[in-house]
């Protein structure tokens, strides 16, 4: 039976991913619940945006504090050897290679890496924060998202057509589907969720997918 | 005489706020390091056609406890006061959620330039540290990079971006003392650290008020000589 | 697990750092902020062929109380370890003082850059923030600017400069926490604390570790994701 | 009778030049001094590029604290108001114009108010320092040398043969037998030390000097 993974089953997917030591950027949504699903022996730092390296789990708005929130306006809680500083050490620290992985959200990732994240062109008008700057300066870029768009709409694609956040950065994509990789030959599909075939996926996604040799349901 | 920058009123502090100005508007985005008192003062003062440097145009709810009354930005947009806005995040997250900037935004009646985060940072710092401009690696490729140069440095491609003043910053920090030393708290440090350096006349809302010395020198964030006016919360307020 | 960043002592902290390494060294100039130890473990490891990036090449006397045994830069000098500094005040202020520097230079043994002070800062802040190049207003018109891009921006002329990165960065602190987060004293800040941000591999010389959580993350100047090793002084060389 | 000017007495000219609130920045020798003849009732905030704000006077080494000291590399002492910050963050403050006044150490000041201070041709390497960027960055620099060198050279020259520091950025010299400002019209004499005339500083004065219509005897 197919079974599309869900968001927490993701978002724990994309927490494997975190090696000791790791320092960490994640977006709103699904990414930040990785934050729950560190493994175990691993010491990950959290980093955000607006100037905070450090904190522990997410809180409840009833148990927050509003002068410790994270970019995404979330209520984080304080850790020891937490710090605080400037907006602009905050995004010194990620253009400078210091940030070594970004979970982020995706409306569109392209063939060769390229993502689309800030921008609706329907509304409009855009939200930039700080999507183009982890684009461009964390060093492993892995997004999560829907295979699809709620109408069927393919979201991994030959090229972008949503206005773009940053070319060539992402890594690694991890969908409700399957989990691709991103490299110099093209996308490799590495794992699908339970009960789906290459062919399932490849159906889904607008370039042709290179299949692993091992490929494999996904385990966490 | 020894110096002292504190005044007795918002109002007072942004009285002589001109028509045309621009001004930056501290804090992130919640009611953590907003100045929401001066920007009340500064809608009840009236100044028009102003250009706002501000990382959102105010954003409801964010970061903040069910039923808490935040006073933002986005009162200066219900008010008509603004015809520019530099932002990084101008509207709210939700395609639903329609804020007064995004209505002024729709009608036509506010300009706006969005930036890439790490680089309004970046610019703001620039002109707080008389660098005139930079290049960064952020958003090339990307439509907000149109109209700017791009140039090569050991391979990689870069921006020019240039920095960013203004005649006004209006920021919130935690404590300064009469010389204008403050200090912030926590990550309501935000942008209001490096508004105080890049703006003509800074203007800062502060919890508290202490004695010259009361600040430890190896603490302050920022040193007094940004600092040109001062006024204290109500304690009811803060 | 926890993260330690803390190793037994100097020698195994500088152990690896090879022949033709771009090494920056911090502090000031006098003995405040100078990593000594780091330094003296560096010359007794002997590489060779090394940048040396240095607000200065050693100072005699700089800062220092009568009688006090300084060791500085001086001393990979002495022992022809480097090939080429990059410094802002490279010789001792009177003419009649000759350094061990200003030896190895006279004799052509050692290449020179010489760069303005605030350049310099801004070249390693530039190192640290991911920031290829800026336009300082700084040295128009000077020596120093020759070979440099001029470039005029609201009628001001601005010279180019390039971010300034290394492999290695020796620095002292007052305190380290065991991730690395640093506090430091004074007027000892200074240059290490942009050198721990603009290098691969940043080796900390403090006064004392505590465990972590005890350092204010207020008051923390550098946060621990910079920093790769510690060592602390033996007591009575503090 | 000719009395040219001491050190004391050329700092203490030179301290009247700061007013109320004034950010100061005093490079090494004759500029130091001046820290110690603030005039009565005004507060005056030091600067240095080292990385601080708001220190006191200079203390004598045996009172020092290698952790307070000047770029000079003196030793002062601590005030309340005082701060501590990045040598960037000093650099910051002089560029963006937050230092109202520098007095410095002058090797030769042009007729348009070009300034050489950071070397000696003869000696083949400089010490740059700050000065540069004090030059570039301050609002009003203020040189204090003597009015020629121990050999009989010149100072106050057409055009600096020595290498610049910063070009027409001098405001004021004084020196040990007058103050010259440098205005758009050239240098203009406005006060002479105890028993000069005009015509003995124009002397020993390269450029021709526009005297002052109130041109007087330095007052302290």
């Amino acid at each position: 039976m197919k079974q599309p993974m869900d968001h927490e089953t993701m978002a724990m997917r994309a927490a494997r991913e975190l090696q000791d030591g790791n320092v960490v950027n994640l977006g709103i949504g699904i990414p930040g619940l990785a934050s729950n699903f560190i493994p175990e022996g691993r010491s990950v730092i959290f980093h955000s945006e607006n100037g905070v390296l450090g904190f522990g789990p997410l809180l409840d708005e009833s148990d927050g504090d509003v002068d410790l929130i994270n970019a995404g306006g979330q209520f984080v809680s304080a850790m020891p050897g937490m710090s605080f500083f400037s907006p602009a050490d905050a995004f010194a620290m990620i253009r400078s290679g210091h940030i070594d992985v970004t979970i982020m959200g995706g409306l569109q990732v392209s063939e060769r890496g390229d993502l689309a994240n800030w921008m609706m062109p329907n509304r409009g008008i855009g939200n930039v924060g700080g999507s183009m700057d982890l684009a461009a300066g964390a060093g492993k870029i892995i997004v999560t998202m829907e295979h699809v768009t709620k109408d069927g709409q393919m979201k991994i694609v030959r090229k972008c057509s949503y206005p773009v956040t940053g070319l060539a950065c992402v890594s690694l994509v991890i969908t409700d589907l399957a989990v691709i990789e991103v490299t110099p030959k093209g996308l490799v599909l590495r794992e699908v969720a339970p009960g789906y075939t290459a062919q399932d996926i490849q159906a889904v996604t607008e370039p042709k997918l290179i299949v692993a040799k091992d490929l494999k349901e996904v385990s966490l | 005489m020894p110096i002292n920058k504190v005044l007795p009123s918002f109002a007072a502090a942004v009285a002589d706020i001109p028509n045309g100005a621009t001004v930056m508007i501290g804090g992130f985005a919640g009611p953590g390091g907003m100045p929401s008192n001066l920007i009340l003062a500064l809608r009840n003062q009236g100044a028009r056609d102003l250009t706002v440097i501000s990382n959102t145009a105010g954003l409801p709810g964010f970061a903040a406890h069910t039923g808490q009354t935040i006073i933002n930005q986005s009162v200066l947009f219900e008010n008509k006061q603004v015809k520019k806005l530099i932002a990084t995040y101008p509207v709210p997250r939700s395609m639903s959620q329609i804020s007064a900037f995004m209505k002024a935004w729709q009608a036509g009646e506010v300009e706006l330039e969005v930036v890439p985060q790490g680089t309004y940072a970046e610019r703001l710092r620039a002109g707080g540290a008389g660098i005139a401009a930079f290049y960064t690696p952020t958003a090339v490729g990307t439509q907000l990079a149109k109209g700017k140069e791009v140039r090569t440095f050991d391979g990689r491609d870069y921006l020019l971006e240039r920095a960013l003043k203004a005649d006004y910053a209006l920021i919130h920090a935690h404590k300064a003392d009469k010389m204008g030393n403050l200090v912030y708290k926590g990550t309501s440090r935000s942008f209001n650290v490096h508004m105080a350096t890049a703006a003509k006349v800074t203007i800062v809302e502060v919890d508290e008020i202490v004695e010259t010395g009361e600040l430890d020198p190896e603490h302050i964030v920022t040193p007094g000589i940004y600092v040109n006016r001062i006024v204290a919360r109500p304690k009811e307020r803060r």
